[in-house]
């Protein structure tokens, strides 16, 4: 087999793997899990866009992530409106939120951008929980929306059983690596990286640096909002506290530095190691010693970066390739 | 007709004019030089030029039109490259990789840009290295593969911008033959350098500038001569170094 | 009238201590030129510190600034030898390495959650202290003494910092570095000792102010958390490095929340203060103090 | 350019090997026949003073259950306590519910206290059919779902606003001192919202004239200002809903500023947390609070089980812990008549509670009974004066009167 079948085929593996997961995992409880590290590797993916291939940290994506999950959860609630098309909308109106924040927030350089961030996240936030009623729309303050279990299947996106959700964020998932895959060989990500790396010389090379990071923006609000729409009809139940909290939008930068930033599959390399972490240490340490948990996931946190300051992604991809050589060499 | 003129360009930084009323041209298909001793604004002119900052008064013209406030992108696109004094290569990526930024401006699909990248490369005696990372080049290398990303744009005019400091005296020389070619091939050359040699060498005409202001214009001879860029220079010998 | 002034007062007193809280930020940032996601968690540990000291000591709580600097400034020191600089020198090319920021974060949580492991959930308040609930009266306004002896420390360590950078050789060294580590080690500055100091100086500075709220705050493990968003405003907004900025930022901060809420929700009064400070971004984003293009 | 392909082989790898490791750590072990409780508390992050309080009174209730033979009905079985920490993040509530049910396979659920988790995971047992346990969260919604499997030990929001007012009344008659302004003080959360909802209506319906209504984020880290606007607003009655930080810091910045009120009335939480009194000192003094249960509870055992709580976490007993306390011992009764670990006939004795004795009745109220909510019928709360008797500041149960400690004046208005 040449390297590029073998490749082939070691996808087709995974595919066939991750598809069939439910077929023998049966427990619900790790299905649950796997739709969270999945959603997260999606949601870091999306945030990669801006945060890994324009070079720049956004620490406020749990903004648009709440834009999703509450413009769904009040039309399906309130209007009836399918959950889907609050999806799309969703994304919209934190593609339009994305771009009226990164005109002002991309010219500024590393700390700032990242602290701007982190208050338009937190205003997001304080502006819900202040907010009972947005025009004819009841947002309910910090008091959260909560999504009747009734009228279950797939036009209102929403099961009684995990796996339909579980496809249904892998395809997400799947849907948005590609989409990156895309986008990091397009001109655009060329761009984006360029611009992210040294912006003055991609400018002298005909990059509209700030143009381009609008365009990854509007993409990657986008995306992040369809995950909190998606996200919203999993739990039934949304509050600012937990879908606009800064706990979340620095999850997300966290799995992204972890796994290896700008990377196509650090993220998902990110979400595999700091998820299971995050949860198990909880089920394994919770109870016994209060905190413990945390201090353990923060550990991780410590002792990867010092150890692999570029992340997961480098030592493993090069392991890959290590296996990949020699199985080649084999087959000749 | 002159194909980028500048008249009376000031560029003043709070009080202070780095730039003050310079005015020249040069012509389609020629190599310029423009010289001075440090912080006489020679970089600030470049920078004006290739659009990084809009000139506080006075006007550029490139290719007969008054490109003033145009974004450095805008210029790219109309055939204005530039090289940077501190090279700025994307450090994290493979050498095919910045050129191909360059190359990406004349087109959309990838493979034209990546075919575009590979012959500017190889035209550089880069090819054997693309894969490499960009960060891991010599100083040498870097200051080519500057010149190769502004040549994947397709200019019609390069400033380069100090391309020889650092080299060896070998590298030097390699270095002049690459501009000269870069001048038969048709793209018109504006270029900072302080290796008179090598400036005496490639230029049609060297402009002198000094605090801001021209001092001097002329042919290389005329220059060399000239008693008041030897009095600007006071100490620095030319043709050594 | 009277009303007003009375909050504008507070404002400034409560504002001198949060930009207090932010100093060590700001300084940590303007040297090594990270955001210190920690530095609320070292604000709780100079609380707990200083809690312990004032409770076994039983003497005045500024008293305990004897043993609460030195301790925090070796406890930032070797944190930043530790822990932060393995990530420096691995990320040596890199001018602001954002791994630095996981890091902390790190940091943040393990800090926290040690101190719920070992003192438990619970609040605490030193009951007796010469300072506890003392108020001072002028002419109808009520004015917090333990704040007004918050703005003191606040003013003259801010001051302290100031002459320590600009008058002493240490000081000059750490600007050095801080304009230009490359340059500065060229010098024969040693750059990681630098910023160990840099940074402990910092934790020194959140013991400081630890010691400040300790009179009137209740100590318990989350506590830096409310403190460290706070922080992160007030410098941007002081202009990120600079001591003086700081504590200006601090002040517009604590005025904002002290005087808004007598027109709105104090709910909304803290959406003012994001809000402000998303406008400040957008027109003067170097802040007060700021350099325009360094940082 | 292969590269991004070989990315994806790597994380499909990495992948590969976890799932794996999922798969193995699933196998389930045969066991005893016990009955296992999955207790769903928040023991980190802002809530874990009360998550703790709750797991430390479930721990000695199960401790006094298992010892006194356990289930006998089921041949002895005993009570297996799995807990877990919410962090008070309704996403993790959920997921640990999830993996309670289906992985550690438990016959019943309890928590969460912060009703935000308390939601979405009894709607995930309601989903499986596994009773809850609510013992603490007091939003009206929780048992207002329409769900067959919830129950809740402790009263609901609506009860305490009532009780608050009509204390006030009470105490208005009896001192005969009339009290016209109020002020509204609460953190902005559902619990604090929840509550002045009901003010309101209540405020209007008693000719009380409101004077103030204020949310402030419990994140706050200075109150002054808050307290400034009640000192301006000039309210006779200042009714408050606070978290353990904020009544703290209210309590002390209320006195700094020499606010003069008649009466201050607390909701319990933050009021009630055993740091309270410790934190806040003389500035509480005075101070009512509304509680489901005190020390000093003319009820037989109220005493022993809170001297026994005492010696061994090292503070005293509190509504939020003794509904933990009580909530076990409801299970335990409920075990005993069900015979059987079937959740549909746990739920069923769960829902013919009728608890009038036994150890875990140390409440003021006379029986556990649920309605067809799920809502405990009978649950009523007691006001409590803090005071110092001679003592130390202590809770004194001034409200209702029957239950008023004996000998006991209550200082009303307040000085």
């Amino acid at each position: 087999m040449t390297r590029e079948n073998l490749q082939k085929a070691f996808l087709t593996l995974v595919l066939i793997i991750v598809f069939g997961l439910p077929l023998i995992l049966r427990s619900p409880t790790y299905l649950h899990i796997l739709v969270l590290l999945y959603l997260y590797a999606y949601l870091t993916t999306s945030w990669n866009l801006v945060g890994g291939f324009a070079g720049v940290l956004p620490l406020g994506h749990a903004a648009f992530f709440g834009i999703g999950a509450y413009t769904s959860t009040v039309l399906y609630v309130q209007y009836g409106v399918s959950p889907w098309f609050g999806m799309v909308l969703g994304g919209v109106l934190a593609s339009i939120t994305g771009v009226m924040i990164g005109l002002p927030t991309f010219k500024m350089r590393g700390a700032y951008f990242a602290l701007a961030t982190i208050a338009f996240g937190e205003g997001m936030r304080v502006m819900v929980e202040n907010i009972d009623h947005l025009g004819p729309f009841n947002i309910n303050g910090p008091r959260g929306l909560q999504i009747p279990p009734l009228n279950v299947g797939l036009a209102n996106l929403m099961f009684t059983n995990k796996e339909p959700y579980y496809y249904i964020i892998l395809v997400m998932l799947i849907a948005v690596l590609a989409v990156t895959y895309f986008i990091s060989r397009s001109r655009l990500g060329y761009y984006l990286n360029a611009g992210g790396e040294e912006p003055e010389a991609a400018m002298s090379l005909g990059v509209n640096v700030a143009r381009c990071k609008l365009i990854a923006m509007a993409m990657s609000s986008f995306l992040t909002a369809l995950a909190g729409s998606f996200y919203a009809q999993f739990s039934l139940f949304i509050h600012p506290k937990s879908v606009i909290s800064l706990d979340l939008s620095f999850e997300i930068a966290f799995i992204a530095l972890i796994g290896g930033r700008g990377s196509i599959v650090g993220p998902v390399l990110g979400a595999l190691l700091l998820r299971p972490v995050s949860d198990f240490s909880r089920i394994y340490f919770g109870a016994t010693l209060p905190g413990l948990h945390l201090i353990i996931f923060g550990m991780v946190l410590i002792l990867v970066m010092i150890y692999l300051p570029r992340g997961l992604q480098q030592p493993l991809t090069k392991a890959y390739n290590g296996l990949l050589n020699r199985l080649d060499r084999r087959s000749r | 007709m002159a194909i980028l003129e500048l008249r009376n360009l000031i560029k003043a930084f709070g009080g202070l004019r780095a730039v003050d009323g310079l005015s020249l041209a040069i012509e389609e298909g020629q190599i310029l030089g423009l010289i001075g001793p440090n912080g006489a604004g020679k970089s600030t002119a470049f920078n004006c030029i290739a659009g990084v900052y809009p000139p506080s008064s006075g006007e550029v013209y490139f290719c007969g039109e008054k490109t003033n406030n145009q974004k450095p992108w805008d210029l790219c696109r109309k055939g204005l490259a530039r090289t940077f004094q501190i090279v700025k290569p994307f450090a994290s990526k493979s050498l095919l990789y910045n050129v191909m930024v360059g190359s990406f401006s004349r087109t959309k699909k990838r493979s034209k840009a990546e075919e575009k990248a590979l012959a500017v490369l190889k035209s550089l005696h880069l090819d054997v290295k693309k894969d490499m990372n960009s960060g891991n080049l010599t100083i040498a290398d870097r200051k080519k593969l500057e010149i190769g990303r502004a040549l994947a744009t397709e200019p019609r005019l390069l400033l380069l911008d100090e391309v020889m400091a650092g080299l060896r005296p070998t590298e030097v020389d390699e270095m002049v033959a690459v501009i000269r070619n870069l001048r038969d091939s048709g793209i018109t050359i504006f270029l900072i350098e302080h290796i008179m040699r090598a400036i005496m060498a490639l230029s049609d005409r060297i402009v002198v500038i000094h605090y801001g202001k021209k001092i001097c214009e002329g042919t290389p001879k005329e220059v060399a001569d000239d008693e008041r860029v030897i009095k600007a220079y006071l100490g620095e010998d030319y043709g050594v170094s | 009238m009277v009303f007003i002034l009375e909050d504008t007062i507070n404002g400034i007193l409560m504002g001198s201590i949060y930009g207090l809280t932010a100093l060590g930020l700001t300084l940590i940032f303007g040297v090594l030129k990270v955001i210190n996601f920690a530095h609320g968690s070292l604000l709780m540990v100079g609380m707990y510190v200083a809690y312990w000291a004032v409770t076994l000591s039983g003497a005045h709580p500024y008293l305990t600034l004897i043993l609460v600097i030195p301790v925090m400034y070796l406890f930032g020191y070797y944190l930043q030898d530790i822990v932060i600089k393995p990530i420096f020198k691995a990320e040596s090319e890199v001018r602001e390495p954002i791994t630095v920021i996981i890091v902390t974060t790190g940091v943040w949580y393990v800090l926290d959650n040690l101190t719920l492991l070992i003192f438990g959930p619970h609040y605490r308040t030193i009951q007796e202290n010469p300072l506890r609930g003392k108020m001072l009266e002028l002419g109808g306004m009520l004015i917090s003494v333990p704040k007004l002896w918050g703005f003191s420390a606040a003013v003259l360590t801010a001051a302290a910092v100031y002459l320590f950078l600009q008058k002493t050789s240490m000081g000059r060294a750490i600007r050095a570095t801080s304009l230009d580590r490359e340059a500065a080690s060229l010098m024969g500055i040693k750059q990681f000792k630098i910023y160990n100091i840099a940074f402990g100086i910092g934790t020194a500075t959140a013991g400081i102010a630890a010691v400040t709220l300790v009179p009137f705050y209740n100590v318990f493990p989350t506590v830096g958390v409310l403190f460290d968003i706070k922080g992160f405003i007030i410098v941007v907004l002081g202009g990120l490095g600079s001591i003086g900025g700081a504590i200006l930022g601090g002040m517009i901060i604590g005025v904002i929340e002290s005087v808004g809420p007598q027109f709105m929700a104090a709910t909304w009064a803290e959406g003012i203060v994001y809000g402000l400070f998303l406008l400040f971004l957008f027109v003067k984003p170097s802040g007060l103090f700021g350099v325009r293009y360094d940082w | 350019m292969k590269k991004p392909i070989k990315e994806i082989g790597v994380c499909s790898a990495v992948l590969w090997v976890l799932t794996m490791a999922l798969g193995a750590g699933s196998v389930c072990l045969a066991q005893d026949k016990v009955v296992k409780v999955g207790n769903i508390i928040p023991l980190s992050g802002p809530s874990a003073s009360v998550g703790q309080q709750g797991k430390n009174a479930r721990e000695m209730a199960v401790e006094e259950i298992n010892a006194a033979g356990g289930i006998k009905s089921l041949g002895g079985a005993k009570l297996v306590m799995l807990y877990t920490d919410s962090e008070s993040k309704p996403e993790k509530g959920v997921a640990e519910a999830e993996r309670f049910i289906n992985t550690e396979k438990v016959h019943v659920l309890t928590g969460c206290w912060n009703s935000a988790v308390t939601y979405p995971t009894t709607a995930v047992a309601e989903r499986y059919g596994i009773p809850f346990i609510v013992p603490v969260s007091v939003a009206d919604k929780i048992t207002e779902q329409g769900f067959k499997t919830v129950f809740r030990i402790a009263a609901k929001d609506s009860w305490w606003t009532r009780d608050q007012f009509a204390f006030l009344r009470d105490m208005e008659k009896e001192f005969n001192a009339k009290l016209e302004k109020i002020a509204f003080v609460y953190e902005n959360g559902d619990w604090g919202k929840g509550f002045a909802e009901q003010w309101k209506e209540l405020a209007k319906k008693g000719d009380y004239k409101v004077v103030l209504d204020e949310p402030y984020p419990s994140t706050a880290t200075d109150l002054s200002p808050i307290v400034q606007k009640i000192k301006r607003a000039n309210p006779d009655v200042l009714l408050l809903v606070s978290n353990a930080a904020d009544a703290i810091l209210l309590t002390n910045t209320l006195a700094d500023y020499r606010v003069k009120l008649k009466a201050i009335i607390g909701s319990g939480g933050g009021h009630a947390d055993p740091s309270f009194l410790q934190a806040a000192g003389k500035n509480a003094q005075y101070l009512f609070d509304i509680v489901e249960w005190e020390t000093d509870v003319n009820k037989p055992g109220a005493k022993e089980a809170n001297e026994k709580f005492k010696s061994r976490y090292g503070y005293n007993l509190a509504g939020e812990s003794v509904d933990a306390y009580l909530a076990m011992y409801v299970l335990a009764d409920a075990m005993e008549r069900a015979a059987s670990l079937d959740p549909v006939k746990i739920r069923e004795a769960l829902a013919t509670t009728n608890l009038g004795s036994g150890r875990g009745m140390i409440v003021g109220y006379d029986a556990v009974e649920f309605d067809k909510t799920g809502q405990n019928k009978h649950a009523s709360l007691v006001m409590v004066q803090i005071n110092d008797i001679g003592k130390g500041m202590e809770r004194i149960t001034v409200w209702p009167k029957n239950a008023r400690r004996a000998g006991y004046q209550p200082v009303f208005p307040m000085p």
